[in-house]
């Protein structure tokens, strides 16, 4: 019973773990591509390219989601700026896509066209190499994480914590948010990129291209979901969630959060960077607006209405969540914020450990066997609480949902 | 003047209290020893109102307020001093010793016997409560309790990190205040010198269950110390 | 002078001390060579001042704690005693006087990770645990080990490690308990439970305010007895109101009274001191 | 040229003494013409004139009161409508009016022209109004000249005759003496107006290579009646940049001391708080609407009555809130954060629902339009002075409330620590429900303002949390003082750096500030010391 | 199917649920006539209602779900320029048909769209012409003033080359920016007076968008910039915007757009009639209040010429109806017919100036003699001569 904290992959996901991400990549790698292309469009199990999309870009927002859950729900730093790392990926890889327009574009011109319009007469600096495929996809990983970096570094250094460090992360967001819109900045204003021709050369709405992108969003999420579990049965991931819930006192025996929290808040950032390069060529458009406060909220909630602290949980809260926004906009357009926000509402209230909380709740009830050991992992909120501050509250705010 | 009776408490799948009954009478010092662990502090949560009642009765002066909210029994007449002091951190001492009196009208005065017991509370009207040292946070807790003047102390060891003077204080302090005979002590504590010359009645619990009781003087007798260390 | 030039030389410069990067530095301060306790002096407060809003908590605090010593604090409430223990621990910076780890470290420069790092434990008034992990997972996080990110990484328990994390649930007693949540024990196993990560920790000197809080009479011996067994390998310091347990210890008593120290002596001789009978023992 | 036509006009009708001229109908008709041309010359023609008349038909025109009825011209006048040209009622009223408009061009014409011949009314009122009017636009002085002249003679009361000498020096500054010029310029130098100095700036233009203006000394005093009267400006245009600044920190402070509450003291993430702003301003609407249908007399206090009503709905709304959802996450602040977005979707589509998508109009009260002139390039806007006042008036309500109740002493309490507060005797969820009630109705009264000078819509919450939120956490959480600082703060270095570098940049640098701000104090303005913060 | 699937692609929540509600509303209120005609083809339409929330990857899925799941024939839809250009490459993808029907910058045109808004050449420019003229007041002097987005950069550097071409100095022009969403105007009102004050008659010209618009103008007015000195002309403020303002503070500002609810002609009657009967009908909030503006009005436009076309092709196959658009006509209700041009999928339009009145309708104090071709390709900028048709 003893199991020490360990890194081996495999004991890591176990042997059901790993039936589940081999019938997923299955299932993504072979089934899908087979009912997209092999059956006719009447076929009943035909999956359309509509569907492919959608699920793409749902994939792409789960790796955020997860993303998010591992600083969150795992480290009790709510970061309302994922929504900017997520478009820093894009926009780096949008970068590539624009280049990859070559002179098809309206101006017929190697530059792309907002900058032919604004009378630019050779890229900027920043979008040296943007041709590159390689280098585009570095940036979109290297730009989020580098930024993350150094924002973490300043902030957790500072020991910023809890709304403070939600704030200031949704200042950034914005304010960066504002910095693109603007046509100066190079990066299209607020139309940002769109009207992808190519992808390496490959027509980007050719069936097939679609299949891989979707598969590599696919195997982004089924990598993201195991280097997590990695991560989180590591002592890395117990000393994390020690921060989380008494950070002073990590520190007195001797650990320095600030090491932690940066390399949690990092790799979490170039996650989302590379969900979003990903993101961008699925949905074909990249703008500020994907760095609304809205929009980084939402991500939250992805993580929350799924359950936090349970890496599988923001998988399932961003499928449910956007699914039944596109069904929603579809079937009620006029009712569905009714729907959306009565959602929140219910999960907050009645599943505070998500979705997947309330699976396992119902898994624990028929086997009554485990009730008793079930019931002890959720305890009663200890009575007299004595944490004044809403600040101090938060970690502890985020480690009800935690079930590590 | 309090009465429990057949009392049970889970937390989760654990059984905490065991069909506890036992009463509390008035002008009495009642105290209550357990090892750590045994539930000492979740019965006084319960009788607070703090954790809900599993089954049983917890009846005040005759009448039931087994569901009663916290605040009703602070009403009919409880007053509490919790384990580990809740002080209410970024209040002054001043407006701690003013939440006492929450149950009695605005105008109301904090007892100068406050002050006289515990003076560093005096000296220290204008701090904020959390700024206190532990101890006077604890003579802090017990003062805010008396303030409106309960027919029902309940203390959760209230000797935790008080220096000797003032312990001795406090004894004499709970002594004159059951003699009065207007109010009834139930009292936790460890410190078995401090419980025993304090009580009238005792009750020893293990495990939830009350395993032995009787006068003061039996305590002795009944060799509850060395019950208390097993 | 010599000494000026070797705090400088151990203790990095103020502003390098804000952005402590445990690893580089870790080398730098904490080898366990680099406690320099070549006049078996531990601890050296040295006309400590502490105020707040004017209120001096510590008034010229001066204090000296031998290596292997167990010392016990004494003195009324408020008299300064956790305060002092902050100033050590880096939680509170003194607004004058010197506090040295040793003839070297000079703790009012270093940020409180830095200085459990070098060897100082602490265990709180009020018992902080982590309470969403398993007695046994604040244990292994309290280990003595590397405490990098790159290394909890790949870190494993080892037979040394087990064994001395079995010990100790064993010498706190909780062995039983070892894979419950420790949020779920009650007040005093907590309590227990602190003083075992502090154990675990193995630090040169270890702060203890009073750890026998909310015990039994009983647990309160035996929490005697493992600190005087603890004495030599370790110092200890000591805060406690409880004179038995005092009593127990044996060691040399210091009491403090506003902010500074009142008497210092065994403690037969301080419980006789008219003064310590009148702010702190009563009659 | 039109200024040359209507002026030499005017002195031709003025010196015309007695001689009273019919007004000419085919000048009447030309009014009601579709070309342009033909409008203006009409007007100039009636202008000439300069008799009772014609100011009848001028001043119709310019309140759209003038209107074509079966080709005769007529104005509209309390349900009467009379014939244009001799000012007799027409009995039946004729049907088909078809109004007779003026554009931009035309109504200046107009009303420099009625400016001109009021300047010799009876009503000293009337002078004053006409003569200010033309120094904010005077047109071309050398035209206007001969009137100014007679005018400043005519003249008997100080302050008109201040302002008629002003007119008459800057009417002067085209003379062709320069002698008079340079007297002129001397006059001006005196201003602290803008206009004065737009006056005086072609004395010192070069064109080509050439002085515009030949006379050196004239050229010289220009100079430096242009430097005097830029020390003017420049003063209060520091004052105004700072008003702005102050100005716009009330509103933020408005916006956010709800938030200071539900959030601060409650830690309620309340992301629904814009709503509540939003719920405060639609209460403002309402009330303008009933006041509208039921009290038209008393419209322009309908906003006196919206404070209450703004304050109790969005109480009762947030109340309601806390009943519902939010009990039930005390101590999972984050939870409430989720909920309460959901919250906001659900208030927002509601009030979509209800009102529909697009704004509804809410006007300022005639007694909040308008302004106070501090100085020629000063002018503080009434609506906003009593938004400052108001938000001072909510601050001080909400620093009672929280500090000199006994309510508000339960608040913190329970806030601090809900169960023992419970132990003590204080009904905890009722306290918490009044309390959320409270904080909702600050918020609402903060909707009322932003009410009166912002969009009313179902999303108008949206854009002040952000900022709401930037304000109690740079205070500091729980701190009321750090609230008005920070408000005031922010809206100051806002508008500094708006001045500066423009409205996007200087939002950005105002949240990279931020940022930065909070690294060094990472607890805010006013952090909270003592040492239960850490713990 | 014996019916004919119309999309509807207008946002019905989020930031532009303000402007884009009142389409769907026209778009089905259009579609309900044309169904109690007959519809077309002998088939009703029926229309597919989607709600891409304002957000623009939304857009884009709406788009294809439209045309791939739900196989509508057309699609009315979009305001923003961003989320026009997010579902192009869906529409060029599957071939299929928007119509397009809000003003816009310009410097685009598809061969799957038809845009029924006006290009910069038939909005902007004579609003500009006409503030230099001596009607419009002489204006020497310009501020450029808008949100910051592609429609007001693009439409001022348009203007500006314009004004640069009139012979309007650089230091005569002003140009500022505001973020979305801006609702504090001091500053920027304090510089205009600022700039206004030094010199020649100064006009406003503003590309403010959407909410920003009432504490612009709110401030406007309380800072005692009045019409006749200062004026404004916009191009994104019509009558359901000023439906929501207090529009005293704003008499006599001005508006360009190719359709005035205040137009007399029996066309618009039937239109306004229309409308307000359909409010009635559809239970919309504030029903006995509604207005039409022009977005309304090229929605309406739109969807008709498409029926015609649709009857003319005798198909809705996308590429027969864009063939069979190119020359369709319509009475419309700006009192005009309207042409959609054989080229460049844009309509001849024409132009009116309006002074805005009290009860925030518009006064119309210039138009254009005819509908005026439209300039996608602005020839202000460099190197669009040659770009006028697909
Ligand atoms: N919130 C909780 N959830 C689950 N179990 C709990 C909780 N609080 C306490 N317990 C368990 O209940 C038992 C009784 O705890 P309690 O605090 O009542 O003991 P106590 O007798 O007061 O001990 P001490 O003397 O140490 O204060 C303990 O075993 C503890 O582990
Ligand atoms: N942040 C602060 N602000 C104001 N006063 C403080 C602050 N911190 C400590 N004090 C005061 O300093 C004094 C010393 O407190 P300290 O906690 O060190 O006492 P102590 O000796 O540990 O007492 P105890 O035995 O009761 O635990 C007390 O009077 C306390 O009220
Ligand atoms: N196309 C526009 N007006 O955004
Ligand atoms: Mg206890
Ligand atoms: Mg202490």
């Amino acid at each position: 019973m003893r199991t020490p904290a360990t890194v081996k992959l495999v004991a890591g996901l176990g042997p059901k773990g790993w039936l589940a991400v081999a019938i997923t990549a299955l299932v993504a790698w072979v089934l899908v591509p087979l009912a997209h292309l092999m059956l006719p469009e009447s076929h009943p199990l035909h999956v359309s390219t509509f569907a492919i999309t959608l699920i793409g870009k749902i994939l792409c927002y789960a790796v955020v989601a997860v993303a998010m859950d591992l600083i969150w729900g795992y480290g009790g730093i709510l970061s309302l700026g994922h929504g900017l790392f997520f478009a820093l990926g894009g926009y780096s890889f949008g970068m590539y896509l624009m280049r990859q327009i070559g002179r098809e574009g309206s101006y017929q011109s190697d530059l792309p066209d907002f900058m032919v319009f604004l009378d630019w007469k050779e890229l900027p600096w920043y979008w040296t190499g943007s041709d590159h495929f390689l280098w585009a996809l570095f940036l979109a990983v290297a730009v989020p994480g580098v930024i993350a970096w150094i924002f973490g570094y300043f902030a957790f250094r500072s020991r910023i914590k809890g709304v403070y460090f939600s704030i200031i992360t949704q200042a950034l967001t914005y304010a960066a948010m504002l910095f693109f819109f603007r046509n100066e900045t190079g990066f299209g204003g607020n139309n940002g990129f769109t009207d992808f021709k190519r992808i390496l050369g490959y027509s980007i709405t050719a069936p097939e291209t679609r299949l891989v992108l979707f598969g590599l969003s696919v195997a982004l999420l089924l990598g993201t979901l195991i280097l997590g579990r990695v991560l989180i049965a590591s002592k890395f991931g117990k000393v994390l969630t020690a921060i989380r819930d008494a950070e002073s006192r990590v520190m007195f025996i001797g650990y320095n959060p600030l090491h932690y929290k940066l390399f949690i808040w990092t790799l979490s950032a170039m996650l989302c960077g590379l969900a979003g390069a990903l993101y961008v060529p699925q949905v074909g458009i990249i703008n500020p607006s994907e760095m609304s406060v809205a929009n980084s909220i939402e991500i939250a909630i992805w993580a929350a209405v799924g359950g936090r602290g349970t890496l599988i949980g923001p998988v399932f809260g961003a499928a449910i969540v956007n699914l039944s926004k596109s069904w929603f906009t579809t079937s009620f357009p006029e009712y569905w914020l009714f729907f959306l926000g009565l959602l929140f509402i219910l999960v907050t209230l009645y599943l505070p450990q998500g979705v997947v909380g309330l699976w396992a709740k119902l898994t624990r009830r028929e086997a009554k066997a485990a009730a008793a050991a079930a019931k002890a992992e959720t305890p009663a909120a200890p009575a007299p609480r004595s944490t004044p501050t809403p600040a101090a509250e938060l970690p502890a705010g985020a480690a009800k949902g935690a079930s590590a | 003047m309090l009465t429990v009776t057949n009392l049970n408490q889970y937390y989760g799948g654990s059984h905490i209290l065991r069909d506890l009954s036992f009463e509390v009478p008035m002008g009495k010092v009642t105290t209550l020893l357990g090892r750590n662990g045994v539930g000492k502090t979740t019965l006084l949560k319960t009788l607070m109102g703090l954790v809900p009642a599993a089954t049983g009765s917890i009846a005040l002066a005759g009448q039931d307020i087994t569901k009663a909210a916290s605040y009703n029994r602070v009403r009919a007449g409880i007053g509490y001093v919790p384990q580990g002091r809740e002080i209410f951190p970024r209040l002054t001492v001043e407006e701690n010793l003013q939440m006492g009196l929450a149950t009695r009208p605005a105008s109301s005065q904090v007892p100068a016997r406050i002050f006289e017991m515990f003076p560093v509370l005096k000296q220290m009207m204008k701090r904020r409560g959390g700024d206190l040292s532990g101890g006077q946070q604890q003579q802090l807790a017990i003062g805010r309790a008396l303030a409106p003047g309960p027919t029902l102390l309940i203390l959760d060891e209230p000797t935790e990190g008080i220096q000797p003077s003032i312990i001795k204080d406090i004894e004499r302090a709970i002594r004159a205040l059951a003699e009065t005979g207007e109010m009834a002590i139930l009292l936790v504590e460890q410190y078995y010198d401090f419980a025993r010359s304090l009580a009238d009645h005792y009750l020893l619990m293990e495990r939830g269950e009350i395993i032995s009781r009787g006068t003061g003087a039996d305590m002795d007798t009944n060799n509850v110390r060395e019950m208390l260390s097993v | 002078m010599r000494v000026e030039s070797s705090i400088s030389r151990n203790a990095p410069a103020d502003g390098q001390t804000e952005h402590w990067d445990g690893e580089a530095s870790t080398g730098h301060v904490l080898k366990p060579g680099e406690l320099d306790l070549s006049h078996n002096v531990i601890l050296y407060l040295d006309d400590i001042t502490v105020s707040f809003d004017g209120f001096r908590a510590l008034n010229a605090l001066s204090l000296q704690i031998d290596a292997g010593e167990l010392r016990c604090i004494i003195g009324p409430n408020g008299a300064g005693k956790t305060t002092m223990m902050d100033v050590i621990t880096g939680k509170t910076r003194p607004d004058s006087g010197k506090a040295f780890f040793g003839q070297t470290i000079d703790l009012t420069r270093m940020t409180e990770p830095q200085i459990a790092h070098a060897g100082i434990g602490r265990k709180f008034q009020k018992p902080t645990i982590f309470e969403h992990h398993t007695v046994f997972e604040n244990l292994e996080l309290a280990l003595k080990t590397d405490k990098s990110v790159k290394k909890s990484l790949f870190a494993r328990l080892f037979g040394d490690d087990l064994d001395k994390i079995a010990d100790t649930l064993k010498q706190i007693r909780l062995a039983d308990q070892a894979d419950r949540p420790a949020g779920l024990l009650s007040h005093g196993q907590k309590q227990w439970l602190e003083i075992g990560m502090l154990l675990v920790q193995d630090p040169k000197l270890l702060l203890l305010d009073e750890p026998v809080a909310g015990m039994t009479d009983d647990e309160t011996e035996r929490t005697a007895e493992l600190f005087v067994s603890l004495k030599g390998k370790h110092s200890l310091m000591v805060v406690e109101h409880d004179m038995a347990f005092v009593e127990a210890l044996g060691g040399k008593v210091t009491v403090l009274c506003e902010g500074s120290v009142l008497a210092e002596g065994d403690l037969a001789t301080v419980q006789a001191d008219p003064r310590v009978i009148d702010v702190y023992l009563g009659r | 040229m039109r200024r040359f036509l209507l002026s030499l006009g005017l002195v031709l009708g003025l010196c015309a003494t007695g001689a009273r001229a019919d007004l000419d109908p085919a000048a009447l008709k030309g009014l009601a013409s579709d070309d342009f041309d033909a409008k203006q010359a009409a007007i100039t023609q009636l202008a000439a004139t300069g008799d009772a008349d014609a100011e009848r038909v001028l001043k119709a025109l310019s309140d759209d009161a003038l209107a074509v009825a079966g080709g005769r011209v007529v104005i509209t006048a309390g349900g009467q409508v009379l014939d244009a040209a001799s000012g007799a009622a027409i009995k039946p009223a004729p049907a088909n009016l078809e109004s007779i408009g003026l554009n931009n061009a035309l109504r200046q014409q107009v009303d420099g022209a009625l400016a001109a011949l009021r300047l010799f009314s009876a009503d000293r009122a009337e002078r004053l109004a006409a003569a200010k009017l033309l120094l904010a636009d005077m047109g071309d002085g050398a035209t206007l000249l001969p009137i100014l002249d007679k005018a400043v003679q005519a003249e008997t009361d100080g302050e008109i005759k201040t302002i008629l000498a002003q007119l008459h020096a800057q009417a002067r500054l085209t003379s062709p003496d320069a002698a008079v010029r340079l007297a002129a310029v001397q006059a001006l130098g005196e201003s602290a107006s803008p206009a004065v100095k737009a006056l005086l700036l072609p004395l010192i233009e070069k064109q080509g290579d050439a002085y515009l203006e030949t006379d050196d000394k004239v050229r010289y005093a220009a100079q430096t009646a242009i430097k005097s009267i830029e020390g003017r400006l420049a003063w209060s245009e520091t004052a105004g940049q700072i008003f702005t600044g102050v100005s716009l920190g009330s509103i933020l402070l408005l916006a956010a001391l709800g938030l200071a509450i539900t959030y601060g003291v409650m830690g309620v993430i309340n992301m629904a708080h814009g709503e509540l702003l939003m719920i405060g301003a639609y209460s403002a609407y309402a009330m303008q609407t009933l006041f509208r249908a039921q009290f038209p007399d008393f419209v322009d206090y309908y906003l006196v009555a919206a404070v209450p009503v703004a304050f109790f709905v969005a109480a009762l709304v947030g109340m309601a809130m806390e009943r519902t959802v939010i009990r039930h996450l005390y101590g999972r602040p984050l939870e409430t954060l989720l909920a309460t977005w959901g919250l906001s979707l659900v208030l927002i589509q509601a009030a979509r629902l209800l009102f529909g998508a697009q704004n509804v109009e809410v006007a300022n009260p005639v007694w909040m339009s308008g302004g106070v002139q501090i100085a020629e390039n000063l002018a503080l806007p009434w609506n906003r002075l009593v938004i400052v006042a108001f938000s001072g008036f909510v601050l001080l309500l909400v620093w009672l409330m929280m500090n000199k109740t006994r309510l508000g002493m339960f608040v913190r309490a329970v806030t601090q620590n809900r169960p023992m507060a419970g132990c003590v005797g204080v009904p905890t969820a009722r306290i918490d429900t009044l309390a959320f009630g409270i904080g909702s109705g600050i918020a609402g009264l903060g909707g009322v303002a932003l009410s009166q000078i912002a969009n009313v819509g179902p999303d108008m919450g949206t854009g002040y949390i952000v900022d709401s939120f930037m304000v109690v956490v740079l205070g500091g959480v729980g701190q009321l003082a750090g609230a008005v600082w920070a408000a005031l703060g922010l809206g100051v270095v806002s508008k500094f750096l708006e001045g500066w570098a423009g409205a996007v940049i200087a939002k950005i640098l105002v949240l990279v500030f931020i940022i930065i701000f909070i690294q060094k104090r990472p607890q805010g303005l006013f952090a909270l010391k003592g040492r239960f913060v850490e713990n | 199917a014996d019916t004919i699937k119309v999309g509807i692609l207008h946002s019905l929540s989020g930031t532009m649920a303000i402007s884009e509600t009142a389409l769907k509303e026209t778009a089905l209120m259009t579609i309900d006539e044309i169904n109690a005609k007959g519809g077309v083809l002998g088939k009703k339409l029926e229309p597919v209602v989607v709600d891409p929330a304002s957000d623009w990857p939304k857009f884009a899925e709406k788009a294809r779900q439209l045309l791939s799941q739900d196989k509508v024939a057309v699609t009315f839809g979009c305001w923003t320029s961003v989320s026009r250009k997010s579902v192009l490459p869906v529409y060029k993808e599957l071939n299929g048909l928007l119509f397009y029907p809000v003003q816009y910058e310009g410097e685009e045109l598809e061969k799957n769209v038809f845009y029924t808004g006006a290009a910069p050449n038939q909005q902007a420019i004579p609003a500009v012409e006409y503030l230099m003229s001596k009607e419009g007041g002489s204006a020497k002097r310009f501020v450029l003033l808008g949100t910051d987005y592609v429609y007001p950069r693009t439409t001022n550097k348009i203007l500006r080359a314009f004004l640069k071409s009139k012979g309007v100095a650089e230091s005569d022009i002003m140009e500022e920016y505001t973020p979305f969403g801006h609702s504090d105007y001091q500053t920027i009102i304090a510089k205009i007076k600022k700039f206004a004050a030094e010199g020649k008659k100064t006009a406003v010209i503003s590309t403010i968008n959407g909410d920003s618009n009432v504490p612009f103008y709110k401030e406007l007015g309380n800072a005692g910039l009045k019409a006749k000195d200062v004026p404004v002309v916009a191009f994104s403020v019509g009558e359901e915007e000023l439906r929501g303002v207090d529009a005293k503070p704003l008499v006599g500002h001005l508006a360009a757009w190719n359709y005035f609810m205040s137009v007399k002609n029996p066309e618009n009657d039937k239109f306004i009639k229309m409308y307000r009967d359909w409010a009635k009908k559809a239970k919309l909030p504030k029903a006995d209040t509604v207005v039409t503006n022009d977005p309304m009005e090229a929605t309406y436009v739109g969807i008709h010429m498409w029926a015609q076309a649709v009857e003319k092709a005798k198909s809705t196959d996308t590429d027969k109806v864009i063939a069979a658009m190119a020359g369709q006509t319509f009475n419309a209700p700006s009192g005009f017919t309207l042409k959609m041009d054989e080229t460049n999928h844009h309509l001849h339009k024409p132009v009116f100036i309006g002074e805005i009145k009290a009860d925030g309708q518009f006064n119309t104090v210039w138009k254009t003699k005819g509908p005026i071709r439209a300039q996608p390709w602005s020839p202000f900028i460099p190197g669009n001569e040659s770009k006028q048709k697909l």
